[in-house]
C-alpha cells in the first residue's frame, strides 16, 4: 500500500508539471475559473488556443494512439495529467466531450476517410463535438428516442428532438442517435450518425438551469439530410455504437467533491454565532464537519482504488458508480448545511456576504442537477444493485415489442 | 376529541384555496422571482379583500376577528401556491408585536391600516443565530439611527417593528431619515432590503418585556410558517406524484417503480408528521396553551425537515427537467429554504425544543 | 380544535374510570406487565379470570352488537376503555386476536350455531383464538398459503405449516387459511375453517426470537380432520374472508411509541459522562432528545387524528400506517442511541445497570421484529404509496395463473 | 499509487478465511453465545497457530513479524466469521500496548507469551464516555487495589493493562488478591468480567507518557476494529443479498423489488465507503503517518456506521426469519453494537475526527 508514484510515474508527472508551468496560469482564488471576465466569444477563442497547445504538447489525448494523434501512453498517465491540470486555469468541460465520446467513437466506427478528416481539427481543437442522444421522452431510458431517421437516396432525412446536449451552442459536429427502423424492437432499431451542428435545420435552444446558468440545450432537426458516409456504425447498429461511446467513460473515476468542503464548513462556522457562541463550538457542528470530510474523504479514496486499478492496467468496474452518489447528495447536504449556519442571514443571495457563501450557494442550486446529470440517484443505485450486487434487472415490458406498439412510443 | 379544524374553518380554506390556484400562478410568481413585480398584487389584494389575511386580529382593530386557526389554513394555502405576498412580515410578525406589546393607542392607529392593507408592515425580531456582527442600530426614546438587518418585504414596508435589545421599537418607514438597500434574496420570490436610519423619528413599543413578547410572537410565526411550509411541501409532493404517472419510460410509469414510490411515501410520511406538530402547534397557539413554545419548536422542525426533504427529492424525482428554470420545482427548492431560515434555523429551533423537554423532565 | 372530550365521552370515561379502580390494579413502574412473577399456567388462569370480570361488566367488546354479547357502543367508547385501561396490569395481548380477528371472522361467516358455541365463552376468555395465515413460504405475500385443505366425506383433511401465531401454545380455537384447489390462481384456490387446536395431528412448537422471548410458534397440520360446518365462508372463498379478518382491524389507529422515551433518554443522558462533561450538554444528545419527541409526539398525534375520524363515526384510513413506520423505526435509534450514550459500558447487559438501561435494552432487541412483524417497513410503504398516494400497484406475474403452475408452488 | 494490499497480505487473508470458514461456525459462535463456552478455541489455537494474531508482533518476541497491514486483514476476516476469540483485547490492545510502553524485559517476558497463545491479555485504556463513575482502583507502584471496567475477555485473561491516571499498569491475574465477576454482555459471544484486586502485585509500563500511549494504541485499535466491522458488514450484506435471490413473494425474487434493490445499494456503499476509511486508516497505522489520529476516527465512524446499518438492514431484508434466534442475522446485530461500543462509541470518536480537522483547518 503506497500512495506514492512509481518512478516512471514520477518521471511523467515531473515532465507534465514542467509544461504546465511553463505554459499555464495558476487558479489563485478556490474558485477561480477560465476566462472570467471574457466575454463568450473570447473565451472560446482562448480556450481553442489552450487546447491547441495542448494537443502539439501531445497531453490533448494521451491515451489515443500516435497514430491518431495521441501519445500512446497509459490511462495512469491520463490520470496524473489531469492531476496537475487540475491547479491551472484550463477551459474544463468545452472539449471533454470531443476527446471523451466524440471523436474515439469516430475512430472506432468511422471509415478512414472520415478518421483523417476530424481526428486532428477534433484534438487540437479547432473542432468541438457534442453527443445528441437524451430526448424529452429518452432520458434514463435512452432506448427510447425518437428521432426519425429516413433514408432517401445517399442521403438520411432527420427529424426529431433532442436535450441536454451539453455546449451544442459552440459545438460543430455532434455523434446523433436516431431511430431509422420504427418495426423493430426498443434498442435494435437506432441508427448512430455524425450530424454537422451549422447545417440547415439544426436548431439549439438553450435551456436555463434552476441555478440561471444555461450549460445543456435542446437540439432541434427539421429535415436536416446527413450523408449516409457519415452513419457510424451499421444500419440499426446504433445501441451497439452508443454503448461503445459510454464504455470510452469506463476510464472516468466517477464523481468527485471538492477537497476542501469540510475546510470550508470550519471557515463559516467560525465566522458565525450560534446562541452568542461560536458556532464552531456546536457539538452539532462539529459533527457535520467530521461527516463531510468523511464523505470527501471517502470519495477521493474510493477514486484511489479506482486508480490503483488504472495503475494496474485494469479498468474501474461498475462499482466506482457509488463516488458520484455519495458526492452529489454530500454537495446538496453540506452546501444546505453552510447556508443553515448563518441563520436568518442566510435569506440573503450570497452575492451580498462574499467568497466561501457565494461558493456555498453555488453548490447549493448546482447539486439538484448534479444528483440527476449523467445518471440520477436512481439509476445508479440500480446499477450498484444490478451490477455489482447481482441482483435481478428490473421488469421490463418494452423489450420484444415493435417500437411502434409501445404505448409510449 | 376533535383534533381537525372546523367546517366554517375548511370553508375559508377552500375560498383562499380557490382564489390562490386563480391568482397565485406559476406566471404571478415568476413576476417577483424575475424581478418585475415587488410582490404578487393581486393576490395580495384578495387577501386583504376576503379578510383572509387579518383573520387573527380583531374585530374592533379592522380584523375579522376568526382567530389563529382560521389564519393556520390561510398560511398553509399560501405555502401551496407560493404566494409572494408579505403575508409573514406583516401578519404574523409585526402586526402580532403590536397587538400584543402595544399600546391601545398604537394598536388602534396601526392594527387598521396593517388589516386594511393600508400599510405593509415587517419586523425583526432577534435571532439565536447570526453570520455578521449585529449592525449597530441606536434608539434614544425618540429616534433611530443606523441599519437594521436584512428585512423580508423591507423594500416595500411603510412600517417595521425592530427589536433593539429588549426593546420593540417602532418606525414608520415614510419618516425622515429613512433609505432602503435591496439585497439579493436567495428566494427572489421573497425579496429583501435593509433599512438605513438617520435619526428618524420612532417609538417603543408599550408592553414591558420586548424580549418576552418578541418570543412569544416568534413562537407564534413558527407555527404559522409550519402551515406555509406543510403547504408547500404538499404541492411539491402532489406535483411529483402526478408527473411521475404522466412520465413513461422503460414502457412503465415511472411512478410504478418502487424506488420512486417508496421515495414518495417517505416524503408523504415526513409532511404528516410536520402536519400534526402544525397542527398541535395550532391548538396551542389559539388557545394559549403552555405547551406553545415546545409545540411550536417542534412544528417548526418537522416542517423545515419535511418541506426541505419535499423540495429536493421532488426535483431528483421528476428527473431532468426538475432543475430548469421553467419548472416550479427549484420555486419550492428556494421557498423551502426561505422558509426553514426566516426565523432562525431548524438547529436554534431544535435546540429550543431540547431545553423545553430537559426542562420539563427536571 | 378540543382535545377535550365531549359530554358523552366524557361520562363514559368516567365510568369506565371507577369500574377500573373498583376491578383493577394499577401499574407501580412503567415497565411493569402483567402477571410478573407468576408462572405461565398460573398466569393464564389470572389472564382468564380478568377476561371473564370485564367481559361480564360489558368491557370486553365494546363494539358488538348487544345480540353477540357485545355492549353496542361506540368505536370511541372502545378507545376511551383502552385508555384508561392503559395504566392498569391486564393481560395485554392475549385475548387481542380472540376479541380483534378470530370471533369477528366467527360472527360475520359462521352458521348461528357455531356463533352460539363460540361468541360467549370467547368473549369471556374461556376459550381463546389465534389466527393462522402466514406460513414459511407465504408472508408479506399471504395468497401464496400451500397448508392444504382435501375434502374427506363432511370433513376436510389438513396437512401443512402455519408459521407467526402468537399464541398458539395456549389457545383453544383458531381461524386456519388453507388451500383447497390448486388449480385456480393463487387468491381464489383459499378456503378458511375454525380449527380445533387440541385436535390430533396439531403440533405447536415456539419460535425463539433474537430477544430471547418466544411469542410466536410455528404449527404444525398432519392429518387434522374439520368437520365440514367449521368452514367460514363458502368453499375457495378464504381470500374474501380473510380481507374480512384484516379489515377488523382498521379501527386499529397503527403503531404506537411508548411516550415517556424521550424522558428516559434525558434521564440517561443526565447520568452518562461525555468528555468529562454530563452527555445531557452535549448539543447532538440534545437534538437526539428533540428528535424522540418528533418521532414519539408525531405518532401520539397522527393517532388523535385517527380518533378524530373514529369520534366522527369515520374509520380511519390507510395513512395511519405511517404510525408503525415511524414507531418501529425511531424505537430501533433511539434504544441504539441509549446505549451508545453509556460508551464502552454499553457493552453490558443491561441486566447488569438497573431499569432505565433494562428497558432500552429491551426495545433495541425488540426493535427489528416490530419493524417486520405486522407489515414490514416495505409493505407500509407499498400501502402508503399505493392506497394514499395512488401510485401503481407493483408488477405482478403470479394473478391468473393456476397456483400448481407458479414457480413458486 | 498502489492502494491496494500486497498479494502476499492477501494470500494470508485467503488462508485466514479458509481456516474461518471451516472452523468459525456458526455452530462454533453460538457455543459461545449460549454460554457453553468462554471463547471459540479451535478457531484461537489456529489464528495462533498461522501466526495470523501476532502478525504485528515482532518476530524477537516470537511474532509473524508482518506488519499492521497484515494484522488487518486478519481483523477483516475475523469480523466476517464473527469469531468469537480474544483477538481485540490480546492484540489491538494489551500487546501493543505493551510493545509500545514496555520495557525491554517487559516486552520480552510477555510478548512471546501473548504471540504463543500461552497468554490470553486484556486491557482498559480509558474512554471519553462512561456511564458509572469510575471505580476506584488504585496503584501504589507495588500493588493494585479495587475494581476494574467491565472488561472483554476479563474472565480468561491471564494478563491485563490498565491505564489508571496516566499510568499504564500491568497486572499478571494469576497473582494474589485477583478475583473475577463475569458480567452478562449484550453480545454473548464476547463475554465481560470485571477484575477486583485487593493488594495484586503489579508494575508500571516503562514508557513515559501512558495517555499519550493509550491514546496510539487506541487509533490502532479502532483501525484494526473497522477492518473487522467492514467483514462483519460484508457477511451480512452478502447474505441477505443471497437469500434475498432464493426467497420468493408475489411471484418474484424478492430481490428483484426495487426497494430491496435499493437498500442493498445503500448498504454497500455504506461499506464501501467504511472500507476505503479503513485502508487509509490501514496505510496511516502501518507507515507510522501523522495522519493516523484523523485516519483512525474516520475509519471507526464510517465503520461503525456501516456495521450498524447492515445488521439493522439486514435483519429487515430477511423478513420475519430474520429476526429468529436460529438464523444468524442477530448475531451480526449485536456484534456490530458490540464493536461499535468497545473503545468508545462513533459519537466519542466522530468528536476527535471534528477535533482534528479544526487544529487542521486553523
Amino acid at each position: 500500500m503506497d500512495f506514492r508514484d512509481t518512478p516512471e510515474e514520477a518521471a511523467f508527472r515531473a515532465e507534465v508539471r514542467a509544461w504546465l508551468e511553463a505554459n499555464g496560469q495558476k487558479r489563485t482564488r478556490p474558485d477561480e475559473v477560465f476566462g472570467e471576465g471574457l466575454d463568450d466569444a473570447a473565451k472560446l477563442a482562448a480556450a481553442k488556443a489552450w487546447q491547441a497547445k495542448k494537443a502539439a504538447a501531445g497531453y490533448a489525448a494521451i491515451t489515443w494512439p500516435k497514430a491518431a494523434g495521441g501519445r500512446g501512453g497509459t490511462a495512469m498517465q491520463q490520470v496524473i495529467y489531469q492531476q496537475e491540470e487540475a491547479a491551472y486555469l484550463v477551459p474544463g468541460m468545452i472539449f471533454e466531450v470531443s476527446i471523451g465520446m466524440g471523436l474515439p467513437t469516430v475512430m472506432t466506427w468511422a471509415a478512414p476517410e472520415l478518421k483523417a478528416r476530424f481526428l486532428r481539427p477534433g484534438l487540437a481543437g479547432e473542432e468541438i463535438w457534442c453527443q445528441l442522444f437524451s430526448e424529452p421522452g429518452a432520458g434514463s431510458d435512452t432506448g427510447g428516442v425518437r428521432t426519425r431517421a429516413v433514408r432517401d437516396g445517399d442521403d438520411w432525412i432527420i427529424n426529431g428532438q433532442k436535450v441536454w446536449t451539453s455546449g451544442a451552442h459552440f459545438c460543430d459536429y455532434g455523434i446523433l442517435l436516431t431511430r431509422s427502423d420504427w418495426d423493430k424492437p426498443k434498442q435494435e432499431g437506432l441508427t448512430m450518425f455524425i450530424v454537422d451542428m451549422k447545417a440547415p435545420g439544426v436548431e439549439v435552444r438553450p435551456i436555463h438551469q434552476m441555478s440561471g446558468d444555461a450549460e445543456f440545450n435542446e437540439v432541434f432537426f427539421t429535415d436536416v439530410r446527413i450523408p449516409d458516409s457519415y452513419r457510424l456504425g451499421p444500419e440499426c447498429g446504433g445501441w451497439k455504437v452508443m454503448l461503445s461511446t459510454l464504455m470510452q467513460e469506463r476510464l472516468s473515476v466517477g464523481g468527485n467533491l471538492p477537497t476542501d468542503l469540510h475546510a470550508h464548513l470550519v471557515a463559516l462556522a467560525q465566522q458565525c454565532a450560534w446562541d452568542e457562541r461560536p458556532a464552531i463550538e456546536d457539538d452539532r457542528v462539529r459533527a457535520r464537519i467530521a461527516d463531510a470530510y468523511l464523505q470527501q474523504k471517502g470519495v477521493e479514496l474510493v477514486i484511489a482504488r479506482g486508480l490503483t486499478a488504472i495503475s494496474k492496467g485494469k479498468a474501474p468496474g461498475p462499482e466506482m458508480a457509488i463516488t458520484k452518489l455519495i458526492a452529489a447528495k454530500a454537495m446538496q447536504d453540506i452546501a444546505a448545511f453552510a447556508i443553515e449556519l448563518a441563520g436568518p442571514e442566510g435569506l440573503l443571495g450570497f452575492e451580498a456576504l462574499g467568497g466561501d457563501w457565494r461558493y456555498m450557494q453555488r453548490l447549493w442550486l448546482g447539486a439538484p442537477g448534479a444528483r440527476i446529470a449523467g445518471g440520477t440517484d436512481e439509476i445508479l443505485k440500480n446499477v450498484i444493485a444490478e451490477r455489482v450486487l447481482g441482483l435481478p434487472g428490473e421488469i421490463r415490458s418494452d423489450r420484444k415489442v415493435p417500437f411502434r406498439d409501445l404505448e409510449s412510443a | 376529541m376533535n383534533f381537525d379544524f372546523s367546517d366554517d374553518q375548511r370553508l375559508l380554506q377552500d375560498a383562499v384555496r380557490t382564489m390562490l390556484a386563480e391568482t397565485s400562478t406559476s406566471q404571478a410568481v415568476r413576476e417577483v422571482l424575475e424581478g418585475r413585480a415587488s410582490h404578487a398584487e393581486a393576490v395580495w389584494h384578495n387577501l386583504i379583500e376576503m379578510g383572509a389575511a387579518a383573520t387573527a386580529i380583531p374585530e374592533q382593530y379592522g380584523g375579522a376577528g376568526l382567530g389563529y386557526l382560521a389564519l393556520c389554513l390561510v398560511a398553509e394555502e399560501a405555502g401551496r401556491h407560493l404566494a409572494a405576498v408579505p403575508l409573514a412580515s406583516s401578519f404574523y410578525l409585526a402586526a402580532e408585536a403590536i397587538q400584543r406589546a402595544g399600546s391601545e393607542a398604537q394598536k388602534q392607529h396601526w392594527l387598521p391600516k396593517i388589516a386594511s392593507g393600508e400599510v405593509v408592515a415587517t419586523a425583526a425580531l432577534g435571532s439565536r443565530e447570526r453570520y455578521r456582527p449585529a449592525a449597530p442600530l441606536a434608539f434614544d426614546g425618540q429616534t433611530l439611527t443606523g441599519t437594521s438587518p436584512a428585512l423580508v418585504d423591507g423594500g416595500i414596508a411603510g412600517l417595521a417593528v425592530l427589536r433593539i435589545g429588549d426593546d420593540l421599537v417602532l418606525v414608520e418607514l415614510s419618516g425622515t431619515g429613512v433609505s432602503r438597500n435591496p439585497l439579493p434574496s436567495l428566494d427572489p420570490t421573497r425579496p429583501l432590503a435593509e433599512l438605513r436610519f438617520d435619526r428618524t423619528p420612532a417609538e417603543r413599543l408599550a408592553g414591558a418585556n420586548g424580549a418576552a413578547v418578541a418570543s412569544r410572537v416568534l413562537d407564534g410565526a413558527a407555527v404559522l410558517l409550519a402551515f406555509e411550509q406543510v403547504g408547500g411541501a404538499t404541492c411539491i409532493l402532489e406535483a411529483t406524484r402526478d408527473y411521475s404517472l404522466e412520465r413513461k419510460a422503460f414502457g412503465r410509469q415511472i411512478g410504478s417503480f418502487q424506488a420512486m414510490k417508496h421515495k414518495m411515501a417517505e416524503i408523504y410520511t415526513a409532511i404528516e408528521l410536520a402536519r400534526v406538530h402544525a397542527y398541535y402547534g395550532a391548538w396551542a397557539l389559539s388557545s394559549d396553551a403552555p405547551e406553545l413554545p415546545r409545540a411550536a419548536a417542534a412544528a417548526r422542525v418537522a416542517a423545515t425537515r419535511a418541506y426541505t426533504v419535499a423540495a429536493e427529492e421532488g426535483i431528483e424525482l421528476h428527473g431532468g427537467i426538475g432543475f430548469t428554470w421553467e419548472m416550479d420545482c427549484h420555486l419550492h427548492y428556494r421557498r423551502a429554504r426561505h422558509l426553514g431560515q426566516i426565523i432562525g434555523s431548524e438547529h436554534a429551533w431544535r435546540a429550543r425544543l431540547a431545553d423545553e423537554l430537559i426542562k420539563e423532565a427536571a
